[in-house]
């Protein structure tokens, strides 16, 4: 067993390890910063498993957008939303076995299939973008090639759904204060002495009538 | 192909919908929320010039561009059409009611138009790339319009609901993309299809990923059992985004469901048909039982939509040109059924507020006659009974159906449509039968009226002898674009 | 043993069922599902990856990398609702949404 | 024409009374009808002497009624020698009945509607009388069923009324019921319904075989015997015979005309019309014969007990059908319809005599009411005294041609079953005579034991009532002697003319040659009986008591007529009315209805409700549902292997 | 004349259509000048209708079985074509249908006040919609005029019924449409097999056998239900009792034919093989019809139900009549159908003009009403006799001629279907006396009065009819025989005769019986 192989091995086992135990610590953790914390720690150990498969921009961006991002607005609203750690409440474990069941047929189901895989005679001929040579082209720079040119609409299409996602947390999110005081400058200018008071001729003992209504 | 310049023709509709979006979203953040009727009409506006652009292709070619990412051919123009029509009545029928409800909002609008340009992605979709992307541009703008209003507390809960078993489905789609992906080795619908037909018996990766993307595809188009949030989502919702739920967004994901299961896996018919089978029957099922026992309109609304998507799926379980056809006449009469059904809830305004009780509608042939034969025409027209235009979906569904052989489906069908009659009777039995209640403002404004009318006439017996000869020409030449 | 692309494949599968159980078998608040579907958008770009280096095609990748995308324009939309929703409701326990029902 | 007159008048009669008798008022109303039958009658009799005496024949066309692929048949007239003797009864004593009720009716304030009725009656019998074809003798069948409903019911305020004038149609329904079949059988057999090719190829199928009831029969006894049972309906015979004394609820004019004279005579019409075809279905005959028989005993029995007077006569008259059955049973045709021409005049002269006691006794109908009252109404008495001596065939008169006849020719006989109807004749003959005697002694004789103020009141009717009554007593007393050769004598051969089956050599010319001793067995047992009854109503005015007394159990079986209506109603009509409410409770509400659309409905309301549960609101149930079904398809596809 | 001959069908299903949109734009301030006109123009539409109808009659030629009066025009794609036309079988249904409505509006002239407008147009585009039925010649256009039905007699029933109008009104709608979707798939398929939905040209077409007995079944869960037979029948006494007497005429007068009509059109010609093979599943479902229903009918309190049951028992008849399968049989089903129209509307009329006195249906509350009523008591005896069979009405004829092929086919057959004669002069005459004669006691019914004119002008054709059809009903045969016997003759050449009648001495005089029928004839 020579080391060039077995040294990516020990990676995949530590980083798959770890993904699949801190994916499993999100879900059952009882406090959701915890989970959030765990979930930070999935993208990296699943970044690892990225650069172990040779996506190495990928990688980056896991850790980048997700880890920067994501993960923490995800901490944000956690905070911000300042939400009680209720207690597991009844009825959790009374749906735990048979939805166990239903995951681990599920689960083996998958894994049977993984492991079922096999390479097609001519699927590659399939590949609309074959990977050139890692050692002509870096990952990063493949991607960039094709993601410009042969997939720019995809691109463009993705750009929209960001652009959805910010009118939809603007206007979901975002309201104007009531009794915040602004300043308007233009009304300031256009102020004249008529409206803001008024001259009453006060009869004698009849009092100050009140004034009507203006602007 | 890579540095070329791909062809623009095709994509033109779909080019003008994105920066006429982006322009009007500029002009209503410069504007401001009291530019809402402007930002309608102008939306509306936009989405005719797109109909007329897109219309001009017409009798086209099938085209390919982008790599094959995108397709525009008569089913895509058909389908579109459609999305178009549904998207803009929508959009028609909003203003009083968002104005009402104090959320006129420019960008509900800009939002509509996102969601229809996504629909049009996902028509258009000739990889699964682009139906992915299609599909979350549309979903996540409809994730947002369920929680519009947002002070309400109906309204952000059926946003929730709707985002979270939404991304539980697109996770499935996903898995589902990956898997086909891996085990086909392409995304390409064109090259999937050539590359199912040369191995003989499907590699059964490809088939769970199958079955994985048409659990995406179910949520989409709300079949069950991915229904469920079907229900909630429609009553929770602003009545007018209820309406646009229900009939451009179920368009477009049945034509996607179509054009995958049709094109991409067009070898693979003897596997999915078992599952659309499945999926149609248990549709039609919990569609008809389910709404007897409803009492809010809306949700009466959402079990009638499960249903009809059953009946619809009916035609794509014949796996056949002619199946296609049918669920392309159902959907369009669907269309015209439901967008005229929410026009008639958006009018039921009394002073205390909209009502969506089926017991508000009491009497109303004798307060508000016109509305109730409207409505009574709509309700017949569900329920499929003759000499109205919902005739003519369930008569070429089910024909379809028999000619592939599914007679079994056929009759489940037919007997289930007697089930689903029971309670559209009943709504007819409460506006003709029962004592009056109260009489319904009528703010409701002239568009949601002109609405009623139409889509009353179209489905009154006036569409056997103009509309459906028309209708079952341009189905069938959409149909028929699709390569088999 | 050298590891294959089962071995990854395996990794994607147990992570998305673990996504998957996050989603139904969570009563607790609905951050936790949005982190769940986290975790199956991350099981899906592992599966992308694994085809992409096996099959020697950047789709995958590419694919991914929208996904990518995609998942971050999802959770933010997500937490918005989920914000908009705990400012009605004061709450945001599943157990806590289901005004609507039947 | 003359004939389409003879059948048409009275409908015309009916027709103008019927819708305008209002407006007419009660005079013109009687008039009208009373002249049209008349002119019937006259016209009868102008026919019985074209067709009957001068042997000829005669068939009428009126108007095509159905034709139906190779099934034609028409209104259509077909008068020979049997249709004209009965027109001459029908007319005749139909016409009599009408200026009969002119007096009898007169106190009722619905006279248009009677006698609207009565011409109807008339009509549709002499429909029945002249078709050609069974549908239109049918027609007439029904119709004379209908009129009799409508008059039995005349007096409809009154529920015993209303009840017997339903028993009659219902009961006379069940026998059209055979009837029906009968006619189906013929078309069957012969390809038509006409009886000029029923008659002229019956002697064709006389081996032939039919299908019924799954089994194969000689056909013509299936259709001989069909048809008959819808003669006993109409003729009361025994087993259909509840419906004729309960029939008396109707006026008394329209007991004597229906019940007595014509209508329950059309039974044996039929019978002897299908003479033809019953010749050659011995074994029908025999049924005829012990039916007819045993009708006659039985009928004369209860009507030895009966205290209402025209219950009794119209069991005499049941009785009297008996002996015209049996006669047609043994060969006897002409016997029977003999019997039955001079049957229509006694019958008719003791119903209307009765009439008259009731009439002068202020509708009061028992006779243990009565007495004494021959020196009231001498007249009536006298009439119904020479009644009485006809039907119990007193020598001369006309009973006695007729009914010794029948008598005789059972006798002379070989056929199975005319031995029991010999002796089951001489006994209802004996009966016959008791009763009659008894009626009349109870009615006019010993002390009255009438109220003394209807005793008082009691009188003759106007000339309208006696007049009838003296005709028909003419009749009663000379229709026999006047006839008897040409319907049962010699002449025979020439006067039916092919209308009956008769030969020179038949079973008439062997009752002629019996031995004296049975010749003079029915003269004994009439002196018998109206001795006892002289003994028990004249001499011993106890003994009815003390006899009845010992014999209680005898007695009151005879007073309920043999129980049969309790046992109809027992086992007819009252399990008719439970199945019905079963039937519809149990089965239409409960189980059609129950498991059916209203089951159904909450079964789909139930499982709707339960369906409506699932979706209970929670986000993960619903993500549950989703990864059930998705499990669910992927499992179902991993165990199927994926086509590999 | 020309234009009517080639669009005669069209208009008489036009003509009402029109009526009722000048219905709709019939405005008044007075509303009860509107109502009054409104009344008008429903009864000169039908009138026309009417008038048309006889024009019909009499250019009908009954000499051939061919379809007349046909249009056909192409309509959805190449295969769905508006084709219209009759035959002997199905004329004089359209006459039947265009005869009874100017009566039914006649006899809702006073009794329906309220929303008179949308009663009328309901009633209109029913006629037009009863008149598509019976003149369709396209199984999809057939089909959707049948079920179309359905929508103005569920709002009849519905509005202007009684108490209990909604459960009776959703009890007809869905029985019926639960029967005619099964036929619907039956439709799909044969469209399929044949590739055309045209009536004539699937008559020519010959299915398999095993096919046959599958679509036989699907199509008589549709007539079974419309006709109604035993035990799918439970629709029809809740719908006549909840319908206003209109509705129950039209109910019981044309669209229970449809079942009758739908098998003579489709189930015979189309699935022969099949029809035999399934005769005696038919044969036993009327049998316990007639005996059930009439002994049901027996012991009814409410005067409609009883006649509503009553028609179940003459159904019954029908049924067989149209199985036994020769010429009698099916001309005698088709004569008791036409017959059944016009009596059993009429009574239902004569239960409308009671109720309209008393606005009670039940039995006991009324009687002796041949004294206050005498006009009314004739009428009602009069129907009542039709109805229960009397020679010379209505009745008599169609009955006489079914139990007549019943008996050619089989004597079982005829002798218990025979019984329902029994049971039905019972049943009848026991209604008629608890209902017109009797005591008159009741002080509610003494006030009632006789027929008013209107009332007189009702009754009178009807009653015409009746005895019309009872004295010369060759009238009415006439037009019928040749499409009848054409229908035999192609495709029921053989047909199993249980009542064989034997050999006997036939064989050895067998040329004197042909001589002597020859005579006959």
């Amino acid at each position: 067993m020579d080391f060039a192989s077995t040294l990516p091995a020990a990676a995949f086992w530590l980083f798959a390890a770890i993904t699949v135990l801190s994916g499993l610590m999100v879900i059952s953790s009882r406090n959701p910063v915890h989970s959030v914390l765990w979930l930070i720690l999935a993208f990296f150990s699943a970044a690892g498993l990225f650069v172990l498969m040779g996506a190495e921009f990928l990688a980056m961006l896991l850790v980048i957008v997700y880890v920067g991002a994501v993960a923490v607005l995800f901490l944000f609203v956690v905070m911000m939303l300042d939400i009680n750690f209720v207690e597991l409440r009844q009825g959790f474990l009374q749906y735990l076995p048979i939805g166990a069941l239903i995951g681990l047929i599920l689960l083996a189901e998958l894994v049977t299939l993984g492991t079922a895989w096999t390479f097609g005679s001519d699927i590659s001929l399939n590949a609309a973008s074959p990977a050139p040579a890692i050692e002509q082209v870096e990952n990063t720079r493949a991607l960039g090639s094709v993601i410009y040119t042969d997939y720019i609409f995809i691109f463009q299409t993705a750009g929209l759904i960001l652009l959805v996602a910010m009118i939809g947390a603007i206007v979901l999110t975002h309201r104007d204060r009531v009794g915040v005081k602004r300043q308007n400058i233009g009304k300031q200018n256009a102020r004249r002495p008529e409206d803001a008071y008024e001259l009453v001729d006060v009869e004698v003992g009849k009092g100050v009538p009140m004034p009507t209504k203006k602007g | 192909m890579t540095g070329e310049m791909p062809i623009l023709l095709p994509v033109m509709p779909e080019l003008i919908m994105g920066i006429g979006a982006m322009l009007l979203l500029m002009l209503g953040v410069f504007q401001g929320d009291k530019s809402y009727g402007q930002m309608a009409n102008l939306s509306i506006l936009l989405m005719v010039v797109t109909a007329f652009v897109m219309l001009t292709q017409v009798g086209g070619e099938r085209q390919l561009t982008f790599g094959g990412m995108f397709v525009t051919d008569a089913f895509a123009l058909f389908a579109k059409t459609l999305v178009l029509v549904g998207s803009s009545v929508a959009i028609l029928m909003s203003a009083s009611y968002m104005r009402q409800a104090g959320i006129a909002k420019f960008e509900y609008p800009i939002l509509i138009l996102l969601a229809t340009l996504g629909m049009m992605v996902m028509i258009s979709a000739n990889n699964l790339m682009s139906l992915y992307v299609g599909l979350e541009l549309q979903s996540l703008s409809l994730y947002v319009l369920a929680a519009l209003n947002r002070d309400r507390s109906r309204s952000t809960e059926a946003g929730l609901k709707y985002f979270v078993l939404g991304a539980l489905s697109s996770g499935m789609l996903l898995y589902g993309i990956s898997l086909i992906y891996g085990f086909a080795g392409t995304t390409d619908f064109d090259t999937l299809a050539t590359t199912l037909k040369a191995t003989n018996g499907p590699e059964i990766g490809v088939i769970i990923g199958m079955v994985f993307l048409m659990a995406g595809l179910a949520f989409k188009v709300s079949a069950v059992p991915f229904h469920m949030w079907t229900p909630d989502v429609y009553e929770g919702s602003p009545t007018p985004v209820t309406a646009f739920f229900a009939a451009a967004p179920k368009v477009a994901a049945l034509a996607l469901f179509v054009r995958v299961m049709m094109t991409g896996f067009s070898s693979m018919a003897a596997e999915w048909q078992q599952v659309v089978v499945f999926i149609s029957i248990a549709s039609m099922l919990v569609g008809s039982f389910v709404a007897l026992v409803q009492t809010n309109i809306k949700r009466l609304m959402a079990y009638s939509s499960i249903g009809h998507i059953g009946y619809a799926l009916v035609g794509l379980a014949a796996a056949t040109p002619a199946g296609v056809e049918a669920l392309l006449i159902y959907i369009a009469i669907y269309l015209t059924m439901t967008l005229g059904s929410f026009g008639a809830i958006l009018t039921l305004r009394r002073s205390e507020g909209m009502v969506e009780d089926i017991s508000d509608l009491s009497g109303l042939s004798q307060t508000n006659l016109p509305l109730a034969i409207g409505i009574a025409i709509f309700m017949f027209s569900l329920a499929g009974i003759p000499l109205l235009a919902g005739f003519w979906g369930k008569w070429y569904v089910f024909l379809a159906a028999v000619e592939a052989g599914l007679i079994p489906l056929a009759v489940i069908g037919v007997l289930t449509s007697v089930v689903g009659a029971f309670y559209y009777l009943r709504i007819i039995k409460v506006m003709f039968f029962d004592e009056p209640a109260p009489a319904f403002e009528s703010s409701h404004g002239r568009a949601v009226s002109g609405v009623i009318a139409v889509a009353a006439i179209v489905n009154s017996p006036v569409s056997y002898f103009v509309l459906i000869g028309p209708l079952v020409a341009a189905a069938s030449w959409a149909a028929g674009s699709l390569l088999f | 043993m050298t590891i294959g692309l089962g071995h990854y494949l395996t990794v994607a599968a147990i992570l998305f069922v673990f996504g998957i159980f996050g989603i139904f078998l969570n009563r607790k608040n609905v951050i936790i599902i949005l982190m769940s579907v986290e975790l199956m958008l991350l099981a899906v770009n592992i599966n992308l990856v694994a085809f992409s280096t096996h099959l020697n095609d950047l789709v995958g990748q590419v694919f991914a990398m929208f996904v990518l995308t995609v998942a971050a324009a999802e959770a933010a939309i997500g937490l918005a609702i989920l914000v908009v929703y705990f400012r009605s409701r004061g709450s945001i326990a599943v157990e806590d949404i289901n005004q609507m029902k039947g | 024409m003359m004939y389409k007159l003879i059948v048409f008048l009275p409908l015309i009669g009916f027709l103008v009374v019927g819708m305008f008798g209002r407006k007419l008022g009660d005079k013109a109303s009687q008039l009208i009808t009373s002249s049209l039958v008349s002119i019937a009658a006259i016209l009868s009799w102008v026919a019985f002497a074209e067709i009957a005496l001068a042997g000829q024949q005669a068939s009428v066309h009126v108007l095509d009624w159905v034709s139906s692929g190779t099934l034609n048949f028409s209104w259509a007239f077909k008068i020979d020698t049997l249709t004209a003797v009965m027109l001459i009864v029908v007319n005749t004593v139909s016409a009599l009945v009408h200026w009969y009720s002119m007096g009898y009716m007169h106190e009722d304030p619905d006279k248009p509607r009677f006698f609207a009725y009565l011409s109807l009656f008339t009509f549709a019998m002499l429909m029945l009388v002249t078709s050609d074809n069974l549908v239109q003798m049918f027609f007439g069948w029904e119709g004379v069923g209908l009129a009799s409903y409508l008059l039995i019911g005349f007096w409809f305020k009154k529920p015993s009324a209303n009840a017997a004038a339903i028993k009659a149609f219902v009961v006379n329904r069940v026998g059209d019921f055979g009837f029906a079949l009968g006619i189906y059988g013929c078309f069957v057999l012969f390809g038509s319904v006409e009886f000029e090719t029923i008659f002229s190829t019956a002697a064709q199928y006389q081996n032939a075989t039919i299908t019924f009831l799954g089994h194969e029969y000689h056909a013509l006894t299936v259709i001989c015997l069909l048809l008959f049972v819808g003669a006993m309906g109409k003729s009361a015979q025994l087993g259909l015979h509840t419906w004729l004394p309960d029939a008396m609820e109707g006026p008394t004019p329209v007991s004597a005309l229906i019940h007595a004279a014509t209508m329950v005579t059309a039974g044996v019409f039929l019978v002897a019309r299908f003479s033809p075809v019953f010749q050659y279905a011995p074994d029908a005959l025999v049924v005829v014969t012990i039916i007819g028989a045993a009708t006659a005993f039985f009928a004369a029995s209860v009507g030895l007990v009966q205290n209402d007077i025209k219950r009794v006569i119209a069991y005499s008259t049941c009785s009297q059908l008996g002996y015209m059955f049996f006669a047609l049973g043994v060969g006897a045709y002409g016997g029977a319809i003999f019997h039955l021409f001079t049957h229509a005049f006694f019958k008719a002269l003791l119903f209307l005599g009765a009439g008259s006691v009731i009439h002068a006794m202020h509708h009061e109908q028992d006779m243990r009411n009565m007495g004494g009252l021959l020196k009231k109404i001498p007249l009536t008495a006298g009439v119904m005294f020479i009644g009485n001596l006809a039907i119990t065939g007193f020598p001369l008169l006309s009973g006695f041609y007729s009914k010794d006849m029948i008598i005789e020719a059972a006798y002379a006989s070989h056929a199975p079953g005319a031995e029991f109807a010999f002796v089951m004749g001489v006994a209802a003959a004996l009966m016959t005579s008791f009763y009659s005697w008894r009626l009349w002694f109870m009615t006019f004789m010993g002390e009255t034991r009438a109220d003394h103020h209807t005793y008082d009141h009691a009188h003759e009717g106007p000339w309208t009532i006696r007049l009838p009554l003296i005709v028909l007593a003419i009749g009663a007393i000379f229709a026999g002697y006047v006839f008897h050769e040409a319907f049962i004598g010699d002449g025979r051969v020439a006067f039916w003319n092919g209308a009956l089956v008769t030969s020179a050599h038949d079973i008439m010319t062997e009752a002629h040659h019996v031995p004296f001793a049975v010749k003079a067995m029915p003269f004994i047992v009439m002196v018998l009986g109206a001795v006892i009854a002289m003994w028990f109503y004249l001499r011993k005015t106890d003994l009815p008591q003390r006899t009845a007394e010992m014999w209680d159990g005898l007695y009151a079986f005879l007073l309920n007529k043999w129980y049969f209506d309790e046992l109809y109603n027992f086992a007819l009509v009252r399990p008719a009315f439970w199945l019905g409410r079963f039937f519809w409770k149990r089965g239409d509400e409960q189980t059609i209805d129950g498991f059916g659309p209203n089951g159904v409905s909450s079964a789909i309301g139930a499982i709707a409700a339960k369906a409506r549960k699932l979706q209970s609101g929670y986000v993960y149930h619903y993500a549950f549902a989703m990864i059930i079904g998705l499990a669910l398809v992927v499992t179902w596809f991993m165990a199927q292997g994926g086509g590999h | 004349m020309i234009f009517l001959e080639h669009y005669l069908l069209s208009l008489m299903m036009l003509v009402p259509m029109i009526g009722a949109a000048f219905v709709l734009i019939v405005r008044h301030q007075d509303k009860e000048i509107e109502k009054r006109n409104i009344r008008w123009v429903t009864l000169l539409a039908t009138l026309f209708t009417f008038a048309l109808s006889i024009v019909l009659w009499a250019g009908f030629d009954g000499s051939t079985a061919d379809f007349q009066f046909v249009e056909k025009y192409e309509w959805v794609g190449n295969s769905i074509s508006y084709h219209v036309g009759v035959d002997g079988i199905s004329m004089l249904f359209v006459v039947l249908t265009a005869f009874l409505m100017p009566i039914v509006v006649l006899a809702s002239w006073e009794a329906i006040e309220t929303r008179v407008k949308e009663y009328m147009i309901a009633f209109l585009l029913l006629e037009t919609l009863m008149i598509g039925v019976f003149s369709a010649l396209d199984i999809f256009l057939f089909y959707v005029f049948f079920e179309g039905g359905l929508i103005p007699m569920y709002l009849i029933i519905g509005v202007w019924g009684g108490l209990n109008r909604i459960y009776a009104s959703f009890k007809f709608f869905l029985y019926t449409l639960l029967g005619s979707v099964l036929m619907l798939v039956a439709v799909f398929y044969m469209f399929i097999e044949t590739g055309t939905t045209d009536i004539p040209m699937l008559m020519n077409h010959h299915f398999d056998a095993n096919v046959q007995n599958l679509l036989w079944l699907a199509f008589f869960a549709s007539f079974a239900v419309k006709m109604p037979m035993w035990p799918v029948h439970t629709w029809l006494p809740d719908a006549h009792v909840q319908a206003p007497t209109a509705g129950s005429v039209i109910l019981a007068g044309v669209l229970l034919k449809m079942g009758g009509y739908g098998f003579l059109r489709f189930s015979l010609p189309m699935f022969p093989d099949a029809t035999m093979h399934f005769a005696w599943l038919v044969f036993g479902l009327s049998i316990v019809a007639i005996i059930y229903t009439s002994l049901v009918a027996m012991v009814q309190e409410d005067i409609k139900k009883l006649i509503a049951y009553s028609s179940v028992a003459h159904m019954g008849f029908v049924t067989i009549g149209i199985f036994v399968l020769n010429t009698n049989g099916i001309e005698g089903a088709i004569f008791t159908m036409l017959s059944h129209g016009i009596v059993s509307g009429a009574l239902f009329l004569c239960v409308g003009v009671i109720y309209d006195r008393l606005h009670t249906r039940e039995i006991s509350r009324y009687g002796g009403l041949s004294i206050n009523m005498k006009l009314y008591a004739v009428t009602f005896v009069i129907f009542s006799m039709a109805s229960i069979g009397l020679p010379g009405m209505s009745g008599f004829v169609g009955e006489f001629l079914v139990l007549n092929g019943a008996f050619t086919f089989s004597s079982w057959l005829a002798l218990l279907a025979s019984t329902g004669v029994v049971l039905g002069a019972a049943y009848m005459l026991y209604l008629v006396r608890r209902l017109v004669f009797g005591e008159l006691d009741k002080d509610d019914v003494k006030a009632m009065p006789d027929l008013t004119l209107r009332e007189k002008i009702i009754f009178a054709p009807l009653i015409a009819v009746v005895f019309w059809m009872g004295i010369y009903p060759n009238s009415f045969l006439d037009p019928i025989h040749a499409s009848v016997e054409n229908l035999i003759d192609t495709k029921f050449p053989v047909v199993a005769n249980e009542t064989v009648v034997g050999e006997g001495a036939a064989t050895e005089h067998d040329t004197p019986a042909v001589e002597a029928h020859q005579e006959a004839h």
